[in-house]
């Protein structure tokens, strides 16, 4: 029930907030707001030029393994009620990713210039 | 209009303006960067954002009220400004100043140096993310800034040292608060090497970032902390030693790889020398402190007692009018008539006083220097701030020109940071110290 | 004494181009013609000279006089703590004088500081546009006939309420 | 039918959540700079009155604090930077230069940024006190709170 009870009360909060600024925030624009900020002087080049690719792949492999830290939180909630078995399961679980992590090194994608 | 980075980019880098407006560029200075990813192919600096035109303002205004013109220039240490102005003016009119005014100058100076480096070095940290560091070092510029208060009224823009002097006597209170400014920077520049001189984090983004050897930095005109950080002691306080500071033991810091951290390392140690000079300073204030008998009349009265005869007692002057009592003045103004107004008692009682005081405010009579010209440095935050005065005889400034330190600092931004990350120049400008006021005058 | 030698080893080495000097009550300085400025500020940044940085760089307007610019240059050696002044008077009409870029890194700033204040040409200056104005300001401030409260807004004023 | 119970009810509310929760944008060019430092940092604290939270971005902040001399060649950066700061927005102008020109009255100085932008409030003093600018900013949310809030489906007007 309270699980319930929890994604409630901060699903309706969150809503709240989001739309808050939608709804009640005075719709005013003019030629200067659509530019982007650029400390204030004229911006240099109209639009935005190609990216070096380097930065997506950058972007990418940290996505990757933010992921997989992420699921690091529900295994320690766990951790206690597992036993011993914890290790070996985390430790396998890294293992894989450690493999990826290897091979992405060596196929150089992290070497920068 | 396309600048000349727009001319020279290659079509597929980026560009980007770190412009006027931005938290670390002070907001007056317009960095154009041409970006590779994160590295910097080629930057144009454009400057000017603060010009108020000062030297054509100052042109227009008598010799005397142009201190609120250099109060304004280097405002972070507001008073070195003014000490330089006048003792340009008193080398053009050959005036000299007498012994306590002259500790007081270089009291106030050196009170005015380190809350300079207290303000640079809190910018510098909190732009690289250490913000307890600017709040200490604010806390602690809070008390000198009290001790200058006390004696001249403002905390900042005071136009307290004048022609021939100083414009008051320093408060009666005066060392206790000196004293306690000095113990609470202390702590503070304690605290702050704790936090910064081994932190990983600062010294990564500091340490052999935007090294200068000492031969550029000459080729560039550095001077000051900047200069000393690559190596070589200039300081215009032991190179032509003015007010009394001949007679006060310092030394003088240098650094060895003139990089970020030194410029940053040098500041702090001058830091300490400073105050070691501000605690030379007292003894021989208290020496020269001149004897003030308490009572007399206030003003009012001394007028009505004026019309009949010449009040004997000695005029009190009310609180705000405070500072230039007959008593104190042969301490803290020359005695040249010429050129310095004479005591408010003399102007409230006396009818030379009152003629005096008007021929010297009144317009084309008042302070008229010799034609001739002049150039007289001194040691400012920065480095050497130098006027360059041509007078005509009349009682303005035909021209007066200021060689500002950190116009020549900030002229070496481009090649400092050619080819380095955008991160690199939020430190590398932030040790420069660059003050709008004193660099677009 | 020392300064007097430095007044003298200028005047043998460039006997026409000194026009005056000043003797050291004052502070030193020596007026030259402008056609030899590039020759004398290499010989005074020359080792035994040893003036070797450009202290400060700047412009002083007669309009009465027949050469009206002045430039006014300061040169110091950090070796020996002294200061050197050299003066060199410019014509009213297109005042140019040669650019110290080669010398010194900090003159390309000066110059276009000048340039921009008093509107003084310098022949081989890398990048000789306004420092301190802006691109639609016509006009030079500094110069003694420019009004001082012209103002030349860049973007239209409101009228205040 | 302007300004019923509820909507003043609102209004009100809105108002005060409003001015208690100024994030403002320092423009700061010159000598007041020292004394924003002074009147924002821990001795005479801004934060008190809900304002302390600098926010580099115009799009993020709700009040424009000009601090010290603008230029000629600044007044373009100014008044870019007003318009692209987010609805509902307030001005104050800071310091003797900001509200008058102050001392430089010539040809490189603009003589008050109410040439350029719509000012709320003028704080004088060269620089001021950071009591003085403390006491701006009350003034500021006092009108904040008299003034009638502007919200998407109130007045579309003004």
């Amino acid at each position: 029930m309270t699980l319930a009870l929890v994604f409630l009360v901060f699903g309706a909060l969150g809503v709240v907030l989001l739309s808050m600024n939608a709804l009640l925030g005075p719709k005013r624009t003019n030629p200067t707001k659509e530019k982007p900020f650029e400390c204030g002087s004229p911006p240099l080049q109209d639009g935005i030029n190609p990216f070096p690719i380097k930065f997506y792949l950058v972007a990418l492999l940290f996505l990757l393994f933010d992921v997989e830290v992420a699921f690091f939180f529900p295994w320690a909630l766990v951790f206690k009620s597992m036993k011993g078995t914890a290790l070996p399961i985390l430790a396998a679980y890294l293992a894989v990713l450690a493999a990826g992590f290897a091979y992405a090194w060596k196929k150089g994608a992290f070497s920068w210039d | 209009m396309t600048t000349r980075l727009q001319a020279q980019a290659r079509p597929d880098s980026l560009l980007l303006n770190m412009g006027p407006s931005h938290p670390a560029m002070h907001g007056t200075i317009r960095i154009m960067l041409e970006l590779d990813g994160e590295r910097i192919l080629n930057s144009e600096v454009e400057v000017g954002y603060l010009h108020r035109g000062f030297e054509k303002t100052c042109e227009h205004r008598t010799w005397f009220n142009l201190l609120i013109y250099t109060d304004r220039l280097n405002y972070v240490s507001p008073l070195i400004n003014n000490v330089g102005y006048v003792m340009a003016v008193e080398k053009l009119l050959g005036l000299e100043v007498p012994e306590r005014a002259q500790w007081i100058r270089v009291l106030m100076s050196e009170l005015s140096r380190v809350s300079d480096h207290l303000t640079c070095l809190a910018a510098m940290a909190m732009e690289c993310g250490a913000f307890t560091a600017f709040l200490y070092k604010m806390k602690a510029r809070e008390f000198l800034w009290d001790v200058i208060e006390q004696t001249t009224g403002a905390r900042m823009t005071t136009s307290y040292i004048r022609i021939g002097g100083v414009r008051a006597d320093l408060h009666a209170d005066y060392e206790a608060a000196v004293r306690k400014g000095v113990d609470e920077t202390r702590k503070v520049l304690k605290d702050v090497r704790g936090l910064l001189d081994k932190n990983k984090i600062f010294l990564n983004r500091t340490r052999d970032i935007a090294v200068m050897t000492p031969e550029n930095a000459i080729s560039y005109g550095w001077t000051g902390p900047c200069l000393r950080s690559t190596g070589i002691a200039y300081d215009v306080r032991k190179a032509q030693p003015y007010l009394t500071y001949d007679r006060l033991n310092f030394e003088v810091p240098v650094g060895e790889r003139g990089d970020n951290f030194d410029r940053y390392m040098v500041r702090m140690k001058e830091m300490e020398q400073s105050l070691r000079i501000i605690e030379q300073t007292l003894p021989a204030l208290q020496a020269s402190a001149p004897t003030v008998e308490a009572g007399g009349l206030e003003p009012a009265e001394a007028i009505r007692a004026s019309r009949t005869r010449r009040p004997e007692s000695r005029v009190r002057l009310s609180p705000n009018l405070e500072g230039s009592e007959k008593a104190v003045y042969p301490g803290i103004m020359a005695a040249d008539k010429r050129s310095v107004p004479p005591p408010k008692e003399d102007a409230y009682t006396t009818i030379e006083g009152l003629i005096g005081h008007f021929k010297h405010f009144m317009k084309g009579h008042g302070l008229r220097p010799p034609k001739g010209e002049v150039y007289f440095a001194v040691e400012g935050g920065n480095g050497e701030l130098g006027y360059y005065l041509v007078s005509d005889g009349s009682d303005r400034p035909y021209r007066l020109h200021l060689r500002g330190p950190c116009f020549h600092i900030v002229a070496a931004l481009e090649e400092l940071i050619r080819g380095r990350y955008v991160a690199d120049v939020i430190p590398t400008f932030g040790s420069m110290n660059m003050i709008g006021g004193e660099l677009d005058r | 004494m020392e300064q007097e030698n430095i007044l003298t080893a200028l005047r043998t080495a460039f006997p026409e181009a000194v026009l005056d000097a000043s003797v050291p009550p004052t502070d030193p300085a020596v007026v030259i013609r402008p056609g030899d400025l590039a020759a004398v500020m290499a010989f005074l940044k020359a080792e035994p000279r040893g003036y070797s940085m450009l202290l400060d760089l700047t412009c002083v307007d007669w309009p009465d006089r027949p050469d009206r610019f002045e430039m006014v240059y300061h040169v110091f050696s950090p070796a020996s703590y002294k200061r050197l002044r050299v003066k060199a008077a410019l014509p009213a009409d297109g005042p140019a004088i040669a650019s110290l870029t080669p010398l010194w890194k900090n003159a390309d700033w000066l110059e276009r500081e000048v340039f921009d204040m008093f509107g003084v040409r310098f022949e081989g200056h890398p990048n000789l546009c306004r420092l301190f104005m802006y691109d639609g300001f016509e006009g030079h401030p500094l110069r003694k006939d420019y009004p001082l409260r012209k103002r030349q807004p860049r973007i239209p004023m409101r009228s205040t309420p | 039918m302007p300004g019923n119970f509820l909507s003043t009810r609102f209004d009100a509310m809105l108002a005060w959540g409003r001015k208690f929760s100024l994030f403002h944008y320092p423009f700061v060019t010159a000598c007041c700079g020292m004394e924003y430092m002074s009147a924002a940092c821990a001795h005479f604290d801004i934060d008190r009155f809900g304002a302390g939270w600098t926010r580099f971005s115009p799009r993020q902040s709700d009040l424009l604090l000009v601090v010290g001399t603008i230029a000629q060649k600044l007044a373009p950066v100014l008044k870019t930077v007003y318009d692209q700061m987010t609805e509902p927005k307030w001005v104050i102008a800071f310091g003797a230069c900001t509200v008058s020109g102050g001392i430089y009255d010539n040809y490189a100085v603009v003589q008050g940024i109410d040439r350029i932008i719509p000012v709320d409030i003028y704080i004088p003093g060269c620089p001021p006190r950071p009591e003085m600018v403390l006491d701006g900013l009350l003034k500021l949310q006092e009108k904040i709170k008299t003034q009638g809030q502007v919200w998407r489906w109130n007045k579309k007007t003004s």
